[in-house]
């Protein structure tokens, strides 16, 4: 017999889709098929059945192998170097749940540590750039509902948030939207001809790193002054052409992604794209909107917003928040030899940090709390694997436009394996002890 | 022969799906250890498709193999799907804004038939170890 | 639990009906009780002080989306402001926007016990819960918005009470929420459009229904369910000149019609920040109060209840569901500005501001907010708020305790405006000569919102039976003192009560408390219609299954349900 | 004026925090009040004496002293932050955040400073004698109030978001400048002599950037005006004006719009 578990929400990637369908067996231990989901998110639910999955916590010994420790010593070894450290770096916090962060946060505050997200080689510039002009955004039901101008730039959903076209953008029928993706313009900015530019009715094939200078054009153009002939290897007529598409959407929305945030210029690159979005808002109603990555990065921003005042690159060493990227995010720690401990969870930074960050990682202490097997916890000195949230354990994760959804358990974890809140808390409870409070 | 591109990473499906059953695994090598390269670019090269390069920045050098790009043309751009292959040569400059410049580094790309591709682990963990040539 | 007895002090205390006579004080298992019902209570010498119950604030904007918004997008809002944790404190930070913690133990500070959260998106209700499960001490409740909600505009545009209420008590439950609220009616849902309605009868867009449908339907299905708390009204038009005319048609919507609550409220709308609401004139140029005006009505009225919306001449960070008010305040003074629409149901907008003393208008807001609570002939039914942080932060109800105790601080603020003439032309506050005294001040502060609130068996007063919520002040009313001297001891309360729990202890912050989450569990029929009006809607327009909507009870780890029967 | 010189004498484990180098704080003190200044390594304090020799004695206000202070400063952060007056000369490369949020007095640097050096400044002079890093003359994360008051000259180059949400003031680069001059700024004047790279002037309201050398990209916002005669910085020369940002909300002032203005020296 089996069960089947409606209403899944997908840990995977920011658009958190919430309608999946999960066959687990009776005894709700094993994972037998996943319906809904996309490619990736289907691979997460079903990699957590893997045979070979690291079941419990490995210490890297002088010669290089493994020894398998208990959570029990992985907790000690790691509130020992997060207490022992001046400055220790706690990185990641995008793959996990909020509770978890929340606790991640207790430790952050005990021990005096820089606390760094996923946003740092994400959407970091994007929330910059909204410290600097604001964001008019909504939630993604807005735009099923409304929206008839859809832009994305420098995003490619077809392949990062495979859901997203089909749930919330272009194709479907919405109140005020019946005619789904008929009813709908779309206009995609990118150098490349994605998969998501060949269901677009305008692709602008920008040359690379020249988003800024296109998105002041279209302001320019918004406004009816003269252009150059070309911006950015866009003719002035396509410009002018595509302000006027938007400008005569009765509900414009601009998704944008990692091609503007990690190209030269990054938040200001946001910034101008948010500028247009405001301009748009004198004609008609406009919205712009990050296209998050992980799943819960969103999470990790908000609770630290509420806690520390500051969304990502928060800096506790001095016993307050202090928050100023370029200085107090993980990757200019990292090149600058300011930190001297770094604790990963929730992330992989062995894999998408520059690598001259991560050699310095490697010359650090460190410790990795990360259900796979990574690049990360290849580096790192103690890896400690948990129980996939959203599959194994549940709790609460922010959608890409905020919206806070509950993750579901859908299955158990292997046997005798800890949640990254467990594991947190038992570190909390120990860097208590160490330190007397 | 070499030619000289522009470099941008990110992801693909193949590289999300891969990722999630497992960087250790070969999939993740398969899916992550390519440069996506336009064919006008590949008749500058003068090689065949699936032969691996050399890439190479100012920032450092990597073994992928070639592959023609499935979402072109984007001649003079060059794609290695976000991973540990292109952090080893994407700029690391964050103009201090946190962000590292992942998009749009000058590189260097020439034929290197008989190296091999490394599995994600092996690339960091020899590249942490200086042992990478 | 502690048995406590604060002896000696000055109390104020409108539901014992003490005007700052000497009289003891006993707590007992988290109440207060007779004097002589506690043993070997702790003794707490409060001679020479005042003592007071908790505050009770009815509106302020203090956990949520858009405070979250508030928060990170201003960095320069805690600028060399974020201190240390010590104690038992955790790290704290910001000043127009603080974080949680801090917000917790501010109003902790002030001697504030209970705080509700004005604005509550139903879609982020779980994330509003995050917040004030973060938030230590106070206990709290969340008022969801209802007056762009699609069920209520469909619902309402045929009159449909009983719907409308059926669909009230389930959204309540699905979001632990406490009230019904209502900001910009209609507008909000034009402003999904970038349009606005401007007046209680410009009809909302598609939806085909007027504003003064919506307030007045609203009221009658709150009535219907005879909820704890009336409907609270943020109106159409807030912040521009000549608006007063559209405050007082909304106020007339509440007309003849009588609460039926049996929770001790005599009112069936409440009007928040009125200040923002009382304009004449028709430009920035020739801008008046119209406090007069508002209040000869409010005064007339017993079934209204107001709050101030008190302007405190800060920079600060405005925060509302009203998104087009927010646009309109971003193209005024070019700051940033978030915009964050919520499909079905509402939107917000948040754009920092400076109130500056030297601008005549900021001047003239100064002075309308004052001349309402000076002009109020019921203290019980108008409230201290500054309608946090829109008007100010909250951290200034004691400077305004003091503006409104004592003519000469109001004077040396209107000296000191740069329009000084300009202003005194354009408002009534010059004229009055109105001091309030601490016993009004409770009125307005405590046992006035905690009966509006629905909340006077609970929060409010000394009486016996009540939650020991107590605070004593380093102030005695009966030695001579100068206005700063109030702003002084009333933002740094001697010691707090908290349900019997010593929170503060010589102005020590000892203990996080226990704090609760109210919210009203309301009981209709079975309703088979808006049961399939919510299957539908879910399954075509939202973009979360309903499955995955309501909030569960882990969100509210220490919650106080209020049960309310509306079968019938 | 009083001097005290600093020589450090320990370079930190990971970075010093040194916000009491100011003259505001080391006024009315003497060298040994002065050792026991707080600093700040990660999460622990330590002495001022802990890292540099001190000697000499401060005046009795901060615009009576001076400070003098030698060696490798490159991992000290907050030299002469928040200072109202007084002089501070650093002998050697510094750190971040130099003469941040400064408001009187002047800071000589003859050696490099990293980013953020006079970030929020209000008043005062600072003085690099070699390059600046990122963020020079810039606002804090989320301000619209930049540089408000104030002079800074670089000698050599400086990086990327010069005098970003600049306000008034003034900043004179010797050398070279990254990407982004002058973004969001509503007022100041900014002179490159040297080159500049792309994004200069973007989503500016107001002020005035002067480049004497080749500018790499023009911003499609920007638009020539005319050649204009005139005198940058004690250099005559002609120049081509440019206006703009002209996608950008502007200001009228007596029926006129005012643009930023961007002026290019032609050359002869």
């Amino acid at each position: 017999m089996t069960k089947t578990i409606t209403d899944v929400v997908c840990p995977f990637c920011g658009t958190l889709c919430d309608d999946l369908e999960v066959v687990v067996s009776d005894d709700g231990k094993k994972l037998l098929e996943v319906y809904n989901a996309c490619a990736i998110g289907a691979e997460k639910f079903l990699h957590s059945q893997a045979k070979d999955r690291i079941t419990r916590p490995r210490m890297r010994q002088e010669d290089g192998s493994w020894k398998e420790i208990s959570y029990d010593e992985a907790a000690d070894y790691t509130a020992r170097m997060l207490a022992d450290a001046k400055k220790p770096l706690m990185y990641g916090w995008s793959s996990t749940n909020c509770e978890a962060q929340s606790v991640g946060s207790e430790i952050g505050e005990a021990v005096g540590a820089v606390m760094d997200n996923t946003a740092t080689v994400c959407h970091g510039t994007s929330l910059i750039a909204v410290q600097d002009i604001g964001i008019p955004s909504c939630t993604l039901g807005e735009v099923k509902n409304r929206a008839d101008r859809i832009l994305f730039w420098g995003c490619n959903p077809a392949h990062a948030h495979p859901r997203h076209m089909s749930r919330y953008s272009i194709f479907p029928r919405g109140f005020f939207t019946g005619k789904g993706h008929t009813g709908r313009k779309v206009i995609v900015v990118d150098p490349r001809v994605t998969d998501t530019a060949r269901v677009a009715d305008v692709h602008l094939q920008i040359e690379q790193g020249h988003d800024y200078e296109l998105l002041d054009a279209l302001r320019v153009a918004f406004k009816g002054e003269q252009l150059p002939d070309v911006v950015a290897g866009i003719p002035k007529a396509k410009i002018y052409e595509v302000a006027e598409t938007l400008k005569s959407g009765r509900f414009a929305i601009i998704f944008f992604g990692m091609g503007v945030t990690q190209s030269i210029g990054k938040n200001h690159n946001i910034d101008a794209a948010i500028a247009v979005t405001r301009d748009l808002n004198e004609y008609t109603k406009a919205a712009i909107m990050p296209m998050r990555g992980h799943y819960n990065v969103t999470g990790s921003g908000q609770v630290w917003g509420w806690q520390f005042g500051f969304p990502f690159a928060v800096d506790l060493s001095r016993g307050f928040a202090r928050y100023n990227p370029g200085e107090t995010t993980s990757n200019d720690l990292l090149r600058r030899d300011e930190v001297d401990a770094v604790f990963v969870l929730g992330s992989d930074p062995g894999a998408h940090f520059p690598f001259s960050s991560v050699r310095k990682i490697y010359d650090l202490p460190s410790v990795a709390v990360e259900p796979h097997e990574t690049p990360t916890t290849e580096i790192c000195k103690v890896h400690v694997p948990v129980a996939f949230v959203g599959v194994e354990v549940g709790g609460c994760a922010y959608r890409m436009d905020n919206v806070p959804i509950e993750t579901r358990k859908v299955v158990d974890a292997p046997e005798g394996m800890m949640t990254d809140e467990e594991f947190l808390k038992s570190v909390l409870m120990r860097v208590r002890e160490i330190k007397g409070v | 022969m070499a030619i000289r591109v522009n470099l941008i990473t990110g992801r693909t499906i193949q590289q999300g799906v891969s990722m999630e059953a497992g960087k250790e695994k070969p999939a993740y090598t398969t899916a992550c250890g390519i440069i996506e390269l336009d064919p006008a670019d590949f008749k500058k090269l003068g090689a065949f498709r699936n032969t691996n390069v050399r890439v190479t920045s100012n920032y450092g050098s990597v073994i992928v193999k070639a592959v023609e790009a499935t979402q072109g043309p984007h001649p003079g751009v060059a794609y290695i799907p976000m991973g540990p292959w292109a952090n080893m040569i994407v700029n690391p400059n964050t103009y201090s804004t946190g962000m590292p410049t992942f998009k749009g580094t000058p590189v260097e790309v020439e034929v290197a038939k008989s190296e091999p591709v490394l599995g994600s682990l092996e690339l960091v963990r020899k590249g942490c170890r200086g042992e990478l040539a | 639990m502690a048995e406590f007895l604060i002896k000696n002090g000055f109390v104020f205390d409108p539901i014992l009906g003490i005007k700052g006579d000497v009289a003891d004080i006993a707590i007992k298992d988290g109440k207060i009780v007779e004097t002589s019902a506690v043993t070997k209570p702790k003794i707490i010498d409060a001679a020479g002080k005042t003592v007071m119950a908790g505050g009770v604030d009815i509106h302020a904007h203090v956990a949520g989306p858009k405070v979250n918004i508030g928060r990170n997008f201003r960095p320069e809002d805690k600028l060399f402001n974020c201190t240390p944790g010590h104690g038992i404190e955790r790290m704290q930070g910001g000043f127009s926007v603080p974080t949680t913690i801090r917000t917790g133990y501010n109003y902790a500070r002030m001697g504030y016990t209970t705080v509700m959260e004005a604005a509550m998106p139903p879609l982020y209700a779980r994330h509003t819960h995050e917040e004030m499960r973060d938030t230590p001490i106070l206990d709290q409740g969340a008022y969801p918005v209802f007056g762009n909600n699609w069920f209520v505009l469909e619902y309402l545009k045929n009159h449909e009470i009983e719907n409308t209420a059926a669909y009230i008590a389930w959204l309540l439950r699905a979001t632990k929420g406490y009230a019904v609220k209502v900001v910009n009616p209609g507008g909000t849902e034009a402003w999904a459009w970038g349009l606005n309605c401007d007046n209680v009868h410009d009809p909302v867009p598609y939806f085909d229904i007027t504003p003064a449908q919506i307030i007045k339907g609203l009221i009658e299905a709150n009535e219907y369910l005879g909820l704890p708390h009336s409907m609270h009204m943020h109106a159409n038009n807030l912040g521009n000149p000549g608006n007063y005319t559209t405050t007082l048609d909304s106020f007339k919507l509440s007309e003849g019609i009588k609460p039926n609550s049996k929770f001790g409220r005599d009112q069936v709308m409440h009007h928040t920040h009125v200040q923002f609401h009382s304009y004449g004139g028709d430009s920035w140029a020739n801008v008046e109060s119209k406090a007069k005006e508002i209040m000869g009505y409010v005064n007339s009225h017993d079934n209204i209840t107001i709050d101030m919306g008190q302007v405190t001449l800060d920079e600060t960070t405005t925060m509302t569901a009203d998104g087009p008010f927010e646009h309109h305040l971003t193209e005024l003074n070019h700051l940033k500005w978030a915009n964050a629409d919520v499909e079905l149901e509402t939107g917000s907008g948040v754009v920092p501001y400076i109130y500056s003393p030297n601008i005549k208008v900021c001047a003239i807001q100064w002075c309308i907010g004052l001349e309402l609570a000076l002009l109020a002939k019921d203290p019980m039914r108008v409230f201290m708020t500054t309608d946090h942080p829109n008007a100010g932060p909250f951290i200034r109800y004691p400077r305004i305790m003091k503006w409104l105790m004592s003519q000469e601080a109001r004077e040396q603020q209107i000296d000191a405006f740069k329009y000084k003439d300009k202003v005194i032309d354009a408002t009534n506050l010059a004229g009055i000569d109105r001091e309030l005294d601490l016993y009004e001040i409770a009125q307005m502060t405590r046992a006035g919102p905690a009966k509006s609130l629905g909340l006077a068996h609970m929060y409010g007063g000394l009486a016996p039976g009540l939650e020991a919520d107590v605070a004593v002040f380093d102030f005695n009313p009966n030695e001579s003192y100068v206005p700063d001297d109030i702003e002084n001891a009333f933002s740094n309360a001697r010691h707090l009560f908290k349900a019997g729990v010593q929170i503060i202890s010589d102005h020590e912050i000892v203990s996080n408390g226990n704090k609760r989450t109210l919210w009203v569990n309301a009981r209709v029929n079975e309703n088979p219609q808006v049961m399939r009006d919510v299957k539908e809607k879910f399954l075509r327009y939202y973009t979360v299954t309903l499955n995955n909507y309501e909030v569960s009870g882990h969100y509210l780890p220490n919650p106080y349900v209020i049960e309310v029967d509306a079968t019938q | 004026m009083e001097t005290v010189t600093l020589t450090i004498k320990n370079q930190p484990g990971l970075f010093l925090e040194a916000d009491s180098i100011t003259p505001d704080a080391f006024a009315g003190k003497k060298a040994e009040e002065i050792v026991d200044l707080p600093v700040y390594v990660g999460r622990d304090e330590h002495r001022l004496g802990d890292f540099f020799e001190v000697s000499g004695r401060a005046g009795a206000t901060p615009a009576e002293t001076k400070i003098v202070v030698n060696g490798d400063l490159s991992r000290v952060k907050y030299i002469g932050m928040k200072m109202t007056g007084g002089e501070v000369v650093a002998n050697g490369n510094a750190d971040m955040y130099v003469g941040a949020w400064m408001q009187g007095g002047k800071i000589t640097v003859n050696g490099n400073v990293d980013a953020f050096a006079g970030t929020g400044m209000k008043g005062g002079e600072i003085l690099i004698n070699g390059n600046a890093g990122n963020y020079l003359g810039a606002a804090y994360r989320g301000d619209w109030r930049g540089m408000a008051g104030g002079k800074i000259i670089v000698k050599g180059n400086a990086g990327s978001d010069l005098g970003t949400f600049m306000n008034g003031g003034e900043i004179i680069v010797g050398g070279d400048v990254d990407v982004h001059v002058a973004t969001h700024a509503e007022g100041g004047k900014i002179v490159i002599k040297g080159n500049a790279k792309r994004r200069l002037g973007g989503q500016m309201v107001e002020g005035e950037i002067y480049v004497f050398g080749d500018i790499e990209l023009m911003m499609p916002g920007f638009a020539y005006r005319k050649d204009v005669d005139i005198e940058v910085d004690g250099t005559k020369g002609l120049f081509a004006l440019y206006e703009g940002d002209l996608g950008e909300r502007h200001r009228k002032r007596k029926g006129q719009m005012i643009y930023g203005k961007l002026y290019q020296r032609i050359r002869a």
